[in-house]
């Protein structure tokens, strides 16, 4: 009896209700917006170029028997995995390495401002000049997007430790190796993981813009010549060119989604490493 | 500075009547009750302290009277006026009942001068121009000259207490409801704000609704002691404080002031003992 | 179940603290700012010393000092006759609010001393069990520091502390920040400890009735630079109860005398430079009639 | 790549001879029109983020109506955006303003919103006791209670658009930095693209210290209360 009750609570929750509601509007007036010149003679601006939903909707449906589209999806993926991984893996140490040495945050960390302000992308042409593959130009980028939010964060996090800690360690003889295994990289995990959800938003970014241009730049070819081998980005960009605008939505919210999911993938992570966070 | 004869002004607003107080928290399905058929006369001009364990219920009363939150059932009345009561189960929020929070709430971004002004201001009952003086003299008056151009933030966290009292005393309040306002302060900073509290009483002899759990500060300052249950919360011994005002701190060590700590002693420490087995909780 | 014996049961009482005309200052030149002055005296063995003074004064640079996290700029402190370089388990801190480590349960910052010398053996887990039962915890042994309350972490904290066996416990206004009634049952709880076992303790605070309730030894000192204004032997006789305290002419004496001292430190530090605040005060004492 | 003194002496050479340095007309009309185009965007998200943040943090029911399609949007990358925003707007000029502005719009709205939820409820309540009325708060509270967090919007909003500006600049226009970095790739004249990277750097670099210097001189209140206090 209770349970139902409980289950009616939620499933009524005037914020779900609403929520629901929001997102049927805004579907209806996309819609409306789209078969504007057809439906009303009167073409709404900007958004009567953009596809209505339903037609997406039969092109996605197309879509998920196609193995091309789920290669796009995959190797994206694989991209931000690989380049978010060699972030995480660099810039940890390195950010703790910075936060623990004065001297070593005094060479390192000004060369850091320096490059910090130059977006990600600017470094496409150098890195392809620079990385003999394409791709691991692209993983390079990827790395950049990733990395800066990282290492501040992991500094920050470090250097932010009580000191008090510290202290008490000490003072019950601790030193060295464990003072850093029991103090210093639990303190800083959740500044770590922080830094690590942005990073994320950041490389999905870098991703979808690297493979468009590699793949839409006429004069960078290789690997992303094929549609299939190019990620969501030159999906996109290919059905742009294509003239299939409908693809372009759906490769749009394919990767809005696969960005949610591995957020959120990372979030749960992040939760599980630091349990005692969760706990209040 | 002080021309106006001290505690000799009668009190004739500030008469705050509460019966029979409900307040059931409902959160998501487990009923709480947190005041139970709590009934309590407050005279003008008085001090009245609510003593009781963390939690027990007491800062529910204050914001039913301050009209933060509803009451469940029950009246309250202030000089014959009914704030809340059948078919009105909250309170209006006024400048007549100025609250004092435990954790300060001068806005950081103002002034202190802009601080104290602010009330008439919004009020609309001075001009910005009229308000600003008031608020420079009555600063003045507290011994707050020459922080008036300083943030809350520049200043000692007992100054900060005394600018925010001050701001609620420009409005001429009423009652003023005090909730725990000098629970961060150490005890030595403490006791020097409490009189500096009874300074500023002894010059307005507004009603004062005080919430400690502190027993010390509590006879130290009150007409009157109200040592409530844990939850719920309603009174469980009220107690008269006969030193007479005006009191400084040597009536700490007086035998007086000995015989009524311990008096409510027992009372107190069997409602903390309680509360501590349910498992204290601060804030 | 294996009872927890400190050492210093096992042992005369241990622990004497000499401090000797120590004086301290942070930053150098023209910014140098004294914060302790030509401090002297002696934390005896075995006896629970209270510091009392105005907040803001240099009592925590005191304990940094005596800690060994700080050298003094001058001067020599001591524990049983050697000089303290450093850190050492010997003397233990308990800090104002917690330290304790929040990624860690209660249980596992209990036992975080004896696992940072190697020493996690079976013997040392049941010390930490009946430890754990002795400050009322075990039901809570698995829960981190935020799921417990401001009195449970204090505890804790003891634990953790007392697990090492130090010579001296110092306690930094340890319980500062709880509620007046936690606190009361706090000062009751620590006062029955001492006088079971006898440890040699430093409890600094800005409270006269936690300091009188507690204190063996009270020291008042003053205002910034940090200078001992009295020595003051509380010989109220133990077991003390908070409610007999009230009724104590000897603990009231004290408190008379004590006060009168610490107002005028407290106001002092109270006004701070502001002229405003300094005539406020002035006004003040010629309306009590006092200066 | 060309060594850091191939790429300076190209920089301050009067005759360059890769057609780029601090002497040519163009390179400042390139750096014009990048300016330009973050500080329309920059503007745009400003003045839509901010009020939007703070009636999505003040009104719960709008928060409840609007927020979900914002949160449904906000995963798709601004770069996503290029062909649909190719296909929406005329000309070369608007598409890029087009995805700048998109993702300083969502930075600066969702730190307004966070700002507004951050203020202690005791700042609203006293306003009331004072007999504040709701515009009142509004104007007198929730507006500079959110200051802060509106300002690390705008500087988080700053650093997205200077990211997106150049992506967009290197797919389609016809001038920006971007485009530079980007020809240079294609004309095989390498120090250009160096020239390009590190203005880049520059210019962003200057843009945010003056969004932090705004910052600092409308919350004074914060500065100056760094200085004195006890943090209790």
């Amino acid at each position: 009896m209770r349970l139902a009750e409980e289950m009616k609570k939620r499933l009524f929750d005037p914020t779900r209700l609403r929520a629901i509601f929001a997102i049927v509007v805004f579907v209806v007036l996309w819609e409306l917006g789209s078969r504007s010149k057809d439906w009303f003679g009167y073409a709404a601006p900007w958004i009567s170029v953009i596809p209505a939903p339903d037609a997406v909707i039969v092109v996605w449906w197309g879509l998920l028997g196609d193995a091309g589209y789920w290669q796009s999806g995959y190797l994206s993926l694989l991209r931000v995995l690989s380049g978010f991984g060699a972030a995480l893996l660099i810039g940890v140490p390195l950010g703790l390495l910075m936060a623990l040495s004065r001297n070593f945050y005094g060479i390192v960390f000004p060369t850091f401002e320096v490059l910090r302000p130059i977006p990600p992308l600017a470094w496409v042409p150098a890195a392809i000049i620079f990385w003999p593959t394409q791709e691991l130009s692209i993983a390079f980028i990827t790395f950049l997007g990733a990395f800066y939010t990282i290492v501040i964060n992991t500094v920050d996090g470090a250097k932010s430790i009580d000191p008090r800690y510290f202290e008490a360690a000490r003072a019950m003889g601790s030193s060295g190796w464990d003072v850093f295994r029991r103090i210093i990289l639990p303190g800083t995990l959740p500044s770590i993981t922080l830094g690590a959800a942005v990073g994320m938003g950041i490389v999905w970014e870098v991703v979808v813009a690297a493979e468009m241009i590699s793949g839409g730049g006429s004069s960078m070819g290789g690997a992303g010549a094929s549609g299939a081998g190019g990620g969501l980005g030159f999906f996109i960009w290919n059905s742009y060119t294509g003239g299939s605008y409908e693809q372009i939505v759906v490769g749009m919210l394919s990767i809005g989604i696969a960005g949610y999911l591995s957020s959120g993938g990372l979030r749960m992570l992040g939760e599980w490493i630091t349990p005692w966070l969760r706990v209040r | 500075m002080s021309a106006t004869p001290l505690h000799k002004k009668v009190a004739t607003r500030g008469h705050l009547k509460i019966q029979d107080a409900h307040k059931v928290y409902d959160p998501e399905g487990a009923a709480v009750l947190a005041v139970d058929n709590c009934s309590l006369e407050i005279q003008p001009g008085e001090i009245c302290m609510i003593v009781g364990p963390s939690g027990c219920g007491k800062t529910t009363l204050l914001n039913a009277i301050a009209g933060f939150h509803s009451l469940t059932s029950g009246t309250i009345h202030l000089d014959g006026e009914m704030l809340c009561g059948p078919g009105k189960p909250k309170a209006e929020p006024g400048a007549d009942r100025i609250v004092v929070f435990q954790n300060g709430a001068l806005f950081p971004w103002k002034t202190n001068l802009e601080n104290v002004a602010f009330g008439p201001i919004m009020q609309g009952t001075m001009s910005p121009q009229e308000a600003r003086e008031k608020a420079r003299a009555i600063m003045a008056d507290a011994g707050l000259s020459g922080m008036e151009n300083n943030y809350p933030g520049e200043i000692s966290s007992g100054v900060r207490r005394r600018v925010e009292i001050v701001r609620a005393l420009m409005n001429d309040p009423k009652v003023l409801l005090l909730d725990e306002p000098y629970r961060a302060l150490d005890s030595l900073t403490k006791s020097v704000m409490h009189e500096a509290l009874l300074e500023i009483y002894y010059r307005n002899q507004v009603t004062i609704f005080f919430i400690t759990h502190d027993l010390e500060e509590a006879i130290f300052l009150g007409h009157r002691v109200v040592i409530m249950t844990t939850r719920p919360c309603k009174p469980k011994k009220i107690l008269t404080v006969d030193i007479p005002h005006p009191r400084d701190y040597s009536v700490l060590t007086s035998p007086r002031f000995r015989e009524l700590m311990d008096e409510t002693m027992e009372a107190v420490h069997e409602e903390a003992v309680k509360a501590f087995a349910a498992g204290e909780r601060e804030g | 179940m294996a009872e927890f014996t400190p050492a210093t049961l096992k042992h005369p009482p241990q622990g004497e603290i000499r401090v000797d005309n120590v004086s301290h200052s942070y930053g150098v030149g023209k910014f140098a700012k004294e914060v302790v002055k030509d401090c002297g005296f002696t934390i005896e063995a075995g006896k629970l010393t209270v510091m009392i003074g105005p907040s803001g004064c240099g009592k925590s640079t005191l304990i940094r000092l005596i800690a060994g996290f700080e050298k003094p700029s001058k001067g020599s402190i001591s524990i049983d006759g050697k000089p303290i370089t450093g850190p050492g388990k010997d003397r233990l801190v308990v800090f104002q609010e917690t330290a304790l480590f929040p990624w860690m349960s209660a249980y596992n910052n209990t036992l975080y001393g004896p696992r940072a010398r190697g020493e996690d053996t079976p013997e040392i887990h049941r010390e930490a069990q009946s430890l754990v039962e002795r400050v009322g915890l075990t039901a809570f042994r698995n829960k981190y520091p935020t799921q417990l309350s401001g009195g449970m972490q204090r505890r804790v904290e003891l634990a953790r502390a007392m697990i090492n066996n130090p010579k001296v416990m110092i306690l930094d206004e340890p319980f500062r920040g709880l509620d007046a009634m936690t606190k009361a049952l706090m000062q009751e709880y620590y006062s029955a400890l001492h006088e079971e076992f006898h440890q040699t303790a430093f409890f600094v605070t800005t409270d006269i009735d936690e300091a009188i309730f507690m204190a063996d030894r009270l020291i008042i000192v003053s205002n910034i630079p940090t200078r001992v204004c009295a020595v003051v032997e509380v010989d109220v006789p133990r077991p003390r109860r908070l409610v007999d305290i009230y009724e104590n002419d000897r603990a009231n004496q004290i408190k008379m005398s004590a006060l009168s001292m610490l107002h005028e430190e407290a106001m002092k530090s109270f006004v701070g430079g502001s002229k405003a605040a300094s005539d406020f005060v002035d006004a003040y004492s010629k309306r009590t009639g006092k200066t | 790549m060309p060594g850091l003194t191939v790429v300076f002496t190209e920089w301050v050479s009067k005759n360059p001879p890769y057609g780029l340095s601090i002497y040519t007309p163009e390179y400042y009309q390139h750096v014009l029109t990048s300016v330009q185009r973050v500080a329309i965007a920059f503007g745009l998200a400003t003045l839509l983020g901010v009020p939007f943040g703070l009636l999505l943090g003040w009104s719960r029911k709008f928060k409840d109506f609007v927020f979900p399609v914002f949160e449904i949007l906000r995963p798709i990358p601004a770069l996503a955006w290029v062909p649909l925003a190719i296909l929406m707007f005329k000309g070369t000029e608007s598409p890029v303003i087009f995805i700048t502005f998109l993702p300083a719009f969502f930075a600066t709205t969702l730190n307004t919103m966070l700002g507004v939820h951050s203020i202690d409820e005791s700042y609203i309540r006293a306003a009331y006791c004072l007999g504040a009325k709701r515009a009142q708060i509004f104007r007198h509270v929730v507006l500079p209670g959110a200051l802060p967090f509106i300002f690390t919007g705008l500087q988080i909003s700053m650093g997205v658009g200077w990211f997106s500006l150049v992506a967009g600049e290197m797919i389609s226009g016809e001038y920006g930095l971007g485009y530079v970095i980007y020809s240079g790739y294609t004309l095989v004249s390498y120090p250009v693209i160096a020239i390009g990277m590190i203005t880049l750097g520059l210019v962003g670099w200057i843009s945010s210290a003056l969004v932090r210097i705004v910052g600092t001189s409308l919350m004074q209140w914060r500065v100056r209360s760094l200085g004195l206090g006890d943090g209790s």
